[in-house]
């Protein structure tokens, strides 16, 4: 990166004004300070471990083997990753589902519009991090266990884990490493796994369902109904998708000069809006766990001072979008009680797979599933040109049917290739037959 | 010659006194009326966890971690000064004990600090070991922090999803969420039907239909790793409810 | 406020656990707040303020340099001998000359007003002085931060 | 080569022996002056037992270089002498040289001369918080070091002390004693403490620092130290040590952690910095050398250290300034080119 500051949007040059040169200039020194050397080198050392302790039979490696059409895309330090694109297991966030249902219900449309097969399993429990990360009510060993268990389903079923929560991608992470690195921790996981009938598999490569819409993004752009090339939008990283065990998420060199993760700010891109950048999007969005449940109090502050005033502030940005459950909650339920105290800024938080559905064309309400979310999305839509009114009362209208005991329209996936690992009938948990 | 007895007789029996810096004296204080075998046995958990090693090497006073670290910009909260503490805590245990009351709990757990740290140690998880050690010890901090939070790990621990619709249905819970939650309240119910997830449509009691066997096999795993039992000093009542959850389940506590 | 045994009822911001980090001023709870008919008072509508510095405030240091014995404060290097050798920090370590002189250094407001109660405990036997490698004559800047103490 | 080329080198330390074996190598004779009755100076003298950072042991670094003092016939050693007077011609010095013991005196004639007089070690009694000298088990580094060369550290009774505390920037960057960073006491004290921990594995070892200045190379016993020996740093200064008849209360303030704090240590060991030792005084008045603020000789330009600012005199080591053996082992080769090319460029007449 030689001195001339310019940063390629979309491989064409813009040259950048005086300030934003000063911050990218800062940018790259800091991210280069920070490659902690230390954990990208044991985290390529882990995954050395990973292939030996397969060739000794200890563990089993959930290979991204070509019937799941991998693309390739580079991480922190340079090393390819392959991204599964098809034949998913979608490991569904808790969050989401209990606040936001919209972005995996836009994940799914996507999908289905793509002709993308996957697996949407009534047998995945979420990876326990509330207990684990959250209150510490939990132990290395449990979340380790809970983690394989839910990659042993995925095995069975034939399929490669789309993780959809950046919480549970981070914990996989760290919970991989630990199971890898640690024999002691190893053993007494394989323990409890063998006791439910289940082994050790773990997954070649763990995906974060942003990093499959960072190879989609074309796919998607194609698809594109919505003329976005005059909304500002502002994206906001989860932390624990880059920062627990930093060096494995998706860089790529044309996207902000491969200094910050890739994901999120590529579809943006590619669906043709303007990213804006602002001072500290190294934050976290104060989501902070625990605090979010039952210690709001900083939550909020911290989501609101820190997050969105300075954007506004800095970007009179149209849209804030991010990857993951936690920061969409906290940063969209965050600007109530600010507002209600007299701050004026506030922002519309959506994920990137609604912005990416909204932009296909999907109704705002039947997939997107907008009015889960409280800062007000009504001008975006409006800049967008999408008639949010009768998007509105049509959901409206369909309100009033299913109260009447319409069925309920759901969203098929498309059928499956790869046939499932046929399992024997298995004991019932305390050993008997 | 200086009148030292005073100094002397004040010393604990490691030969150590500290009076804490300004301002944090009642932190020492409540650490000192603690005895010290406990405090030596919270510091040997700390040591011996499994993770210890792979989360802590040396720590250079650098303060990077403290400067991306997110609570410390509303609340006097620093990772460097736990990763202090705990390298000081082998021969000074009250170090670790002043932390556990309310210092650590206000770690975001975000990972910041481990990302950041040129000596690639992991604040974040040392404090999440601390406080794992502070619920299995029963510590009366873990149990005013965790008392709001039982509802969710009754619900984690036997279902594997946490806040879930059917706790929307009154305002009662996350009252700041405004006219939303008054409109969100009202219709929960037919808004979960509306949701077009095959896994999700209508559920009100879990985020998404779980499994009954996947239940069974959650509730199996947090059995035998020893999280009941870990859990049973801080949050007694909801262990009795997980383990008569259990029972019907079929999984008896061996 | 500091000492954390006189646990007033009232306080504001119970229910943060770690509440014994906040400063008080911090802390907007509003007894009543109604947001479009929902009642969020109290803790619901409760917010803490940052507490970044934006920037330095020099001007405490500019006053202490132009009392007599305060001319030297900006050797200081934190180094900490003057606590280590003075008698009352080791009885009442509220009373520590090393933190003085970095709060006025750094001009950190809320940290003086918790602490400023404790500035006249100096007895200026001087030891500080004598020990101090850089010659700061932290008993000096101490008689000079009693009097600017009274301003904060 | 001209055999009456000869060059007088003042003090046998890491930097003299170096200067003399170049020297002696590229052919010239050698005039080594040193006060003491042994060579090697203060490593020597100090029995220091491995140099930082890798624990090289003293003895493979000086060795070679005195054994070859000692066998060459070009080099002439007087020991337990001083230069006592100098006087300049056209193209040559007249030295008179005082033999402290047997009180003879010798006339030389050399052609240049090289300064390589060297520091001494802070007497840390001077600083009297410490009560070195008066509290037993309160030693230098020096002394530490001439400890674990016979490989037992003990305490003034014989018993294998348990915890042991490091006190850094003894008689450095203090006003009242030198307001110098002697660069290397840092370093030395954390390889000691490994070696402390190698000779005693469960010993609890202290370091109570201000900044920890292990510059370059030498970084990697600072992490070395904490995260393979598990020793202990805490920033903070240590203002009265008392002996309690059994054991050292320290008194002093960790301003990171733990406020003021007293402390009960089995061995107190201070990080003594350097000093111009008594012949870099000695030998700055006979031959006249500018001396700083500090008591250090001064270069003409303080930047290159060889050039005394006087025709003919070369300066090296740490006379000029505190540093370590191998830097002065290497000002000790620069100071012999400079005497050669000297020396060589009086014997044509050039300017």
């Amino acid at each position: 990166m030689d001195n001339k500051l310019s940063i390629n949007f979309n491989d064409e040059e813009i040259s950048l004004t005086k300030e934003d040169q000063k911050l990218f200039q800062k940018l790259i020194e800091e991210r280069k300070a920070k490659l902690a050397k230390g954990t990208i080198e044991d985290y390529l050392r882990m995954l050395e471990k990973m292939k030996e302790l397969e060739k000794k039979e200890e563990i089993i490696l959930h290979h991204v083997h070509e019937e799941y059409q991998p693309r390739l895309v580079k991480t922190l330090s340079g090393r390819i990753k392959k991204i599964p694109t098809v034949e998913l297991w979608q490991h569904k966030s808790c969050g989401q589902c209990g606040h936001i249902p919209g972005y995996i219900s836009s994940l799914y449309w996507i999908m289905n519009e793509l002709n993308i097969p996957y697996v949407d399993d009534t047998n995945q429990t979420s990876c326990t991090a509330w207990n684990y990360y959250g209150s510490g009510t939990s132990n290395s060993i449990a979340i380790t266990a809970v983690f394989l268990r839910n990659m042993h389903v995925a095995y069975e079923k034939n399929a490669y884990p789309l993780i959809h929560c950046g919480t549970s991608f981070g914990d996989y992470k760290e919970c991989r490493y630990l199971v890898v690195m640690s024999d002691e921790i190893r053993n007494k996981v394989r323990a409890i796994l063998k006791k439910i009938d289940r082994d050790i598999v773990i997954p070649e490569e763990l995906v974060h369902y942003s990093e499959w819409l960072h190879v989609m993004r074309y796919e998607i752009a194609e698809r594109k109904k919505f003329n976005v090339s005059n909304i500002k939008v502002a994206v906001h990283a989860a932390c624990h998708t880059y920062k627990l065990m930093s060096e494995d998420y998706t860089y790529d060199d044309n996207i902000l000069n491969g200094i910050r993760p890739a994901p999120t700010s590529s579809i943006v891109l590619a669906l043709g809006a303007k990213l804006v950048d602002y001072s500290n999007w190294y934050d976290c969005c104060g989501f902070g766990f625990r605090h979010i449940l039952t210690e709001r109090e900083i939550s909020r502050s911290f989501a609101y001072f820190r997050k969105i005033k300075p954007i506004v502030e800095e970007t009179q940005a149209d849209v804030l979008i991010t990857h993951d459950t936690g920061c969409v909650t906290t940063l969209d339920k965050s600007q109530v009680v600010p507002l209600a105290h007299g701050y004026k800024e506030t922002i519309p938080v959506i994920a990137d797979s609604q912005f990416a559905a909204l932009a296909m064309g999907a109704h705002p309400f039947r997939i997107c599933q907008l009015h889960w979310h409280i800062a007000d999305w009504k001008n975006l839509l409006n800049k967008m040109e999408i008639d949010w009114q009768s998007a509105w009362d049509d959901y409206k209208k369909y309100i009033e049917e299913l109260k009447k005991g319409a069925k309920p329209f759901l969203l098929i996936p498309p059928p499956r290739k790869l046939q499932p690992r046929i399992r024997d009938e298995r004991k019932n948990l305390n050993g008997e037959e | 010659m200086m009148d030292y007895e005073y100094y002397l007789a004040r010393l604990n029996e490691d030969g150590w006194y500290y009076g804490g810096l300004p301002g944090l004296q009642w932190e020492t204080e409540q650490a000192r009326k603690q005895n010290r075998e406990f405090l030596k046995k919270i510091v040997d958990e700390l040591y011996n966890d499994e993770r210890f090693h792979e989360f802590y090497y040396a720590c250079i006073n650098c303060g990077n971690c403290t400067s991306v670290c997110p609570p410390f910009r509303f609340v006097d909260f620093e990772p460097r000064i736990v990763v202090q503490k705990i390298m000081h805590a082998k021969d000074e245990p009250e170090l670790l004990y002043q932390m556990m009351d309310q210092y650590i709990w206000a770690c975001f757990q975000c990972y910041s600090c481990w990302d950041i740290c040129p000596a690639h140690n992991n604040p974040g998880g040392l404090v999440l070991i601390l406080k794992e050690i502070a619920v299995k010890n029963g510590l009366d901090s873990s149990k005013k922090a965790l008392e709001p939070y039982s509802k969710i790990v009754y619900k984690i621990m036997t279902t594997g999803t946490q806040i879930t619709p059917d706790m929307h249905t009154t305002i009662a819970l996350f009252r700041d969420w405004g006219p939303h939650k008054a409109e969100l309240a009202k219709n929960i119910r037919i808004d979960r039907k509306a949701v077009p997830v095959p896994s999700m449509n209508g559920v009100m009691d879990k985020s998404w239909k779980v499994d009954e066997r996947t239940m069974k096999e959650l509730m199996y795993i947090h059995k035998e790793a020893g999280v009941w039992d870990s859990i049973k000093k801080t949050l007694k009542d909801v262990v009795d409810m997980i383990e008569e959850t259990a029972k019907e389940k079929g999984i008896k506590n061996g | 406020m500091t000492e954390n045994n006189n646990e007033k009822e009232e306080r504001k911001g119970k229910y943060i656990i770690e509440r014994e980090y906040v400063e008080d001023e911090r802390i907007i709870e509003p007894e009543k707040l109604d947001i479009g008919g929902v009642d969020a008072s109290g803790r619901w509508g409760l917010i803490v303020l940052p507490r970044v510095i934006k920037d330095f405030d020099h001007s405490l240091i500019d006053e202490v340099k132009k009392l007599p014995r305060g001319k030297h404060i900006e050797r200081c290097w934190q180094c900490g001998l003057c606590t280590s050798v003075c008698p009352v920090a080791h009885k009442e370590p509220n009373f520590n000359p090393r933190y003085f002189i970095y709060i006025v250094k750094m001009g950190y407001k809320s940290e003086i007003k918790k602490l400023k109660k404790y500035v006249y405990l100096c007895q200026g036997c001087g030891l500080c002085s004598e020990a101090c490698p850089k010659h700061v004559d932290p008993s000096g800047v101490m008689m000079a931060l009693n009097i600017l103490f009274d301003k904060v | 080569m001209e055999k009456n080329k000869s060059v007088l080198v003042i003090g046998a330390g890491p930097a003299g022996l170096q200067a003399s074996k170049d020297i002696a190598e590229f052919g010239y004779r050698v005039i080594l002056v040193e006060k003491n009755s042994e060579l090697g100076g203060a490593p020597i003298r100090w029995k220091y037992h491995t140099l930082a950072p890798d624990f090289v042991p003293t003895e493979k670094v000086l060795g070679p270089l005195i054994d070859f003092v000692k066998n060459n016939n070009l080099i002439t050693v007087y020991t337990d002498s001083i230069v006592e007077s100098y006087e300049q011609k056209e193209d040559f010095f007249n030295i008179k040289i005082l033999n402290l013991k047997s009180k003879g005196v010798y006339n030389e004639k050399v052609s240049a001369i090289i300064v390589a007089t060297g520091f001494e070690h802070f007497n840390a009694s001077v600083d009297p918080r410490y009560g070195y000298g008066i509290n037993p088990n309160v030693i230098g580094i020096n002394e530490l070091e001439v400890m674990i060369s016979n490989g037992k550290v003990l305490r003034h009774d014989g018993k294998i002390p348990k915890r042991i505390g490091f006190i850094f920037c003894v008689g450095s960057r203090d006003r009242s004693t030198n307001p110098w960073c002697c660069t290397v006491c840092c370093g030395v004290s954390i390889k000691q403490a490994i070696e402390i921990k190698k000779i005693i594995p469960d010993s609890q070892i202290y370091m109570i620092y201000m900044d920890i200045r292990t510059v370059g190379l030498w970084e990697k016993l600072y992490w070395q130290s904490m995260e393979n020996y598990h020793i202990n740093y805490i920033r903070g200064r240590v203002g009265e040590i008392y002996w309690t008849g059994e054991k050292l209360l320290v008194k002093g303030e960790d301003t990171l952690v733990r406020g003021p704090f007293e402390a009960l240590f089995d061995m107190i060991v201070l990080a003594v910095g350097m000093e111009p030792g008594e012949g870099t005084k000695q030998i700055a008045k006979v031959l006249g050398l500018k001396v700083n603020e500090y008591g250090f000789l001064s270069p003409r330009i303080p930047n290159i250290h060889y050039d005394s600012g006087k025709d003919g005199i070369f300066l090296a080591g740490a006379c000029v300034a505190p540093m370590s053996v191998e830097e002065a082992i290497g000002e000790g080769s620069a100071a012999a080119l400079q005497a050669i090319k000297y020396s060589m460029r009086k014997a044509k007449k050039m300017p």
